[in-house]
């Protein structure tokens, strides 16, 4: 898989390894944690297990136990004390073992880190950064499949992230620990080690809030982000051999999220197909609909549709049929194809 | 009348087998080999599930083994179908001892078309309506807070049910464990929150989960007692659940105990490679010395009492295979369970959305 | 004050009584509670201090310290224990004190209440109410004044429901106690004492998941639920004088939402305005417009197009510029209708 | 050195003003006169704030009057913009304590324009970076687990800096309390967890909030020592917290310090009204008579120190009055800060809002 990187990315670097998404995050923290004294590293087995994917593998045999540690089994201390070292001047990368054991630490990423900035008038700030496998797809059943990230994306204060290639996913990493604003970092689990990419060693940024366009095309625009992405693109080329020109958007942040890029490209393309996992009910792709509809009404060819997840907890054994696939994104563009 | 807040474990017998201290045995010898058979049994039901594991018949398993004197002790202290259990997902021989069939526990294992669950839920989260043992939550504590939720419908109810919540050593950090004995102590409601302290949650210790000395000590939050058990001794457990339980039925209000036990096996089939990352393999050989079957055998032996322990095992895999066969030659459910049981009927978007893939299946 | 109520709703009554919202909610659950001895109502300060707004007084002197209680101030508590005593067969109704109070509860809600059917495969359920105010309008700043349903629309297993007149709150209420799924009741509280209402005594229900009709129109539909209500009424009548007719929709039910009356009405209009007071980023709303714009694109003569909050965190002195009132709704409709 | 889990209160005087048991004073007499002014100051804030909410001026406003023997004690044993202060709501005391002027508090209370937190909070949720008073949540309990991070921060960068953290009784309810201290209990950081215990949370009192015998035992919970406190005698409070304080930079972990006092006021404006439905008047007026200022100037004029309390407060009260007029003098912050300060800078898609009110206001 290539990705259309950004012109603007400065890369100034030495090697170039081949790493898989989860190698990419890795090597994000370490280069982080080499450059700035002030990130540290915490959460539940992220110490000497290296994580339960090993996501911070090796990371507190280099930094020590003052650096990276492991928490009591609890997300609101986890992430209560994210904010409270982030308030201290501190740089904390917190992970939360699934995205779907946010739920005892939410209350503090809405009503703690999402808005001390604003409630103390700029006088406090919370720059901390949540890093969270999410997603289905490993047979996990419903507290290991989640995609919860339309309600951070529904909270004002938080930035959301989630990336879909491992050099995206190193460059986002190191743009969220630098962001003064607490980001919360989603990981598709499902494709942690689906690919290598070759993945420059050393320091570059993806910048928060600018989708990449993965492929250019001109009879149709795909919008996804994170653990769909590599599915989506699969459809762009199995349709450009039926001779049917895909656009692909991979959003990458979902707040802020690159308007520019997907209203320019369905201007272009004068169709949309909108793909995520998490339920469709006031999904996050709802959001994007409704602004390519309200800002494209007269360069719409067809109505923005949407492949998503369904309005059910995550089943355990219909995990396939519940995934969006390549299949049903197929049949989507067909109808909106031939609308 | 055991005392709380000891700062020893309470025990019964020794690692010998032999007694310690001067109590007279209220069990028929009935009971104590239906005990010493559901811990096998227990025990059994992990080697086998570990090995259709590798077979790829069920894709997550977390063992028990090693604890099978705190949940095997706890089950024989209760009630079955009476009492209500909020259990956490390693509660196997939970289940096991209060009676549940293997079979329902394999078919949930393998999703299988007779699952209780309708394989919606991971392997290994169980839950069974006839035995009131609740469907388990992966999220960890947050079957506490319900729990106590039960027991105060229970003692509205004004009927004599206890419910009995367990959750492991880790659990304990959560907020909503705290929530729920907070509530419960309030409440004065019949619960028994019970620890199964096995002193790992994966790779954190002890002493990374709270600086407490132990778990028990935790109970003077809440103004209930905290009795400190050890959890290898299965008689010791079920002597301090059994009266516990009593005096909960009297309405004497809620307690924590602590089962100090020891998981020998991996956290889980996930976490089976990592282990020797985090804690020696001479603490998992020193507390595998200190098994609790063995231990109760040689009880047993002590008061004359011979098992035998060959055919117990042997039987024991007999069923949980006769089991596995028989729960697969069910089948599996289809995929339109999947839009089931969100709610009570199917509502019209959901139903939408079961057309919607009905269509895909049939094409 | 008139709402034109559902010809099927079944009113079997004595008297009829003038009340305001809360008065027709405290009502309802006197009904309930006279009616069903398995339903119990607790949360912080509902019993001697009848709850911050009163809406549980008298309660419990009329039904004891058993049925009507103080909880300690812990939400998780309260939800955790909702769901408990629902499983055991009680029908609880559980009181949080503000809506932005639901947060330490939440992992009880999305991950207890919401899935023990599902998970159980129909073992265990959680006929639970939790009943919480919400919303903005009482300079009540961002912890007493958020409109979180977008987080319970978006979780499957959850019915979420918000009434905006006296009548509907009263039987709504009604209908969420006697349903087998946990229910989330917002009440709009800016408008709990904004008018009163002609409600019956004794026993109806109003069906959960179905809109109302508040006006009937041909030229614009405007589509809200809650607190927003008597604004957009107010916009309609405005309008009309102008010689605008304006069909006004009110949800009621926000999950189960009811598809058929809004496409039925934008299907006649051609024009959607979608009001909420809610962040305007992947809020519910998107959902109701992305349907739309799906299921009658030809049919549309003009965006869809939405009013709403604005992407901050609820602030305190510019509480006014925050919500949407009637001069923002006015000025979209103008848009709507020029377009 | 004082001893944790005493089953009275610590106290260091009598309602009478008179020493208990024998201890020497280690306070200047310069230091006496601050803290009684602070107190004074305390009060006669509370007590201008009523009025000025009656008359409009600003919409929010819950008294700590009664408890300021608690927070001003606390506020002269820590050291001012050098430790680091997660307060709770009810802490205009310990505010000025610390020496926080009263215009920065109005001008929060006010929303005017020098407020420091820009007016999109609450009336009465003050924050000031200056003194490390980190802003007010109104979220019961939040602030717990973010104090421990901190301290955990403090910690780690090698300062002798202590973290304190203030909450109600009912607060500690919450699982976020208990998130905050099992965590800093492990982590040993140096941070000390303050109950303002004034026996109600709302309508709700002590025994409905918890079944334990008191707040400060439950440090058994979290392995750090638990001080139970006369919260009313500041000079018990100043000690206890100073010792505990010095012990903590030097190393020695956490603490949870429970100050019993009494909410003598309302719980807010908006509960003025409701108060006589949950406690009764002869509670309230028993802990009148129990007043920490008075009891305080009691103390002082046995050691012989005259204090002209009438100047004080009618000093107090030119300090609020001047400070409403200046606060006053700068008006209010326009419309658009509403959308300044939600991330560092303002993104596109609130920029957009941003211009459509624009575009509303300018119409
Ligand atoms: C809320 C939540 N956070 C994290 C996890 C991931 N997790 C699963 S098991 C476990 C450790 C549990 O330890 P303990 O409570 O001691 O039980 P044990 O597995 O040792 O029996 C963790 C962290 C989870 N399931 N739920
Ligand atoms: C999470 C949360 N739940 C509920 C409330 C509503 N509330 C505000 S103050 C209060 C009582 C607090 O009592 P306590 O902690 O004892 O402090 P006090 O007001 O007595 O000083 C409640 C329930 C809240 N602010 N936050
Ligand atoms: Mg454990
Ligand atoms: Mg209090």
């Amino acid at each position: 898989m290539t990705a259309l990187q950004d012109k603007e990315t400065a890369v100034s670097t030495s090697a170039t390894l081949s790493l898989n998404l989860i190698q990419a995050i890795n090597l994000a923290m370490r280069e982080e944690m080499r450059l700035d004294e002030r990130v540290v590293l915490f959460g539940e087995d992220v110490g000497a297990r290296g994580g339960v994917f090993l996501a911070t593998e090796g990371l507190q045999a280099e930094f020590g136990r003052r650096r990276v540690f492991d928490t009591p089994l609890s997300e609101a201390s986890i992430v209560g004390a994210a904010v409270g070292m982030a308030v201290r001047g501190l740089r904390p990368i917190a992970e939360i073992q699934f995205a779907d054991y946010m739920g005892p630490g939410f209350d503090q990423i809405v009503s703690q880190a999402a808005k001390i900035r604003y409630r103390s008038g700029g006088q406090f700030t919370a720059p901390l950064v949540i890093r969270t496998p999410s997603g289905g797809g490993v047979r996990g059943g419903h507290h290991h499949s989640q995609s919860p990230e339309a309600y951070y994306a529904h909270t004002p204060g938080l930035k959301v992230v989630m990336p879909s290639t491992p050099y995206d996913a190193k460059g986002l990493l190191k743009a969220a620990v630098r962001s003064d604003d607490p980001v919360i970092f989603f990981e598709p689990k499902r494709i942690y080690r689906a690919f290598k990419e070759d993945v420059p060693e050393g320091d570059y940024v993806v910048e928060l809030g600018r989708a990449a366009v993965r492929r250019e095309g001109a009879d149709l625009t795909i919008v996804g982000y994170g653990g769909v992405m590599p599915d989506a693109l699969k459809v762009a080329d199995a349709l450009k051999a039926e001779g049917v020109s895909v656009e692909v958007v991979d959003l990458r942040s979902i707040v802020p999220w690159d308007r520019e890029t997907v209203l320019n490209s369905v201007a272009k393309t004068g169709r949309a197909l909108l793909v995520s996992e998490a339920p469709r009910t006031a999904n996050f792709m709802g959001e994007v609909a409704y602004t390519i509809q309200e800002e494209l009404f007269d360069a719409l060819l067809a109505p923005v549709s949407q492949v998503a997840g369904f309005d059910t907890p995550y089943p355990y054994a219909q995990d396939k049929v519940y995934l969006p696939g390549p299949n049903r994104m197929l049949r989507a563009a067909a109808k909106l194809l031939g609308y | 009348m055991h005392k709380p807040f000891t700062d020893k474990p309470i025990q019964r017998i020794g690692e010998d087998g032999r007694k310690i201290g001067r109590w007279t045995l209220d069990l028929t010898e009935d009971q104590l080999r239906t005990m010493h058979r559901d811990m096998v049994r227990a025990r059994v039901f992990d080697e086998k599930l570990v090995t259709i594991l590798r077979q790829g018949k069920t894709s997550f398993y977390a063992q028990s083994s090693g604890m099978e004197g705190t949940q095997v002790g706890l089950a024989h202290a209760v009630r079955p179908g009476h009492d209500w259990i909020w259990p956490y997902y390693r509660d196997q021989g939970l289940a096991i001892g209060l009676g549940v069939s293997v079979r329902d526990l394999l078919a949930q294992c393998l999703g299988t078309s007779e699952d209780l669950c309708r394989a919606r839920q991971m392997p290994h989260h169980f839950g069974v309506r006839n035995y009131n043992f609740v469907s388990i939550s992966s999220s960890i504590a947050n079957q506490v807070a319900p729990a106590t939720g039960t027991a105060m419908a229970q003692q509205y109810l004004g009927t004599d049910e206890i419910t009995v919540c367990t959750f492991g050593d880790g659990a304990t950090s959560e907020g909503d464990w705290h929530a729920g004995l907070n509530m419960a102590g309030v409440a004065k409601a019949p619960i028994m929150f019970v620890c199964e302290n096995n002193q790992w949650a994966i790779s954190v210790d002890f002493k990374g989960q709270t600086a407490s000395t132990n778990i028990a000590v935790k109970a003077h939050a809440y103004g209930m007692p905290g009795y400190y058990v050890d959890g290898n001794d299965v008689l010791a457990v079920h002597s301090v659940v059994s009266e516990v339980a009593e005096r909960m039925r009297a309405g004497e209000g809620p307690a924590l105990v602590e089962c100090l036990t020891y998981r020998i096996g991996s956290h889980s089939n996930a976490d089976a490679d990592a282990e020797k990352q985090y804690r020696s393999r001479e603490e998992v050989e020193l507390w595998r010395s200190r098994d609790p079957i063995t231990r109760f055998e040689r009880f047993l032996a002590a008061e004359g009492l011979s098992v035998d322990a060959a055919a117990i095992r042997a039987a024991a895999q007999r069923e949980v295979e006769d089991a596995i066969t028989a729960t697969e030659a069910t089948g599996t459910p289809g995929w339109d369970v999947m839009f089931e049981d969100v709610y009570e009927d199917v509502p019209a978007h959901i139903a939408l959305q079961r057309e919607y893939v009905r269509a895909e299946q049939e094409a």
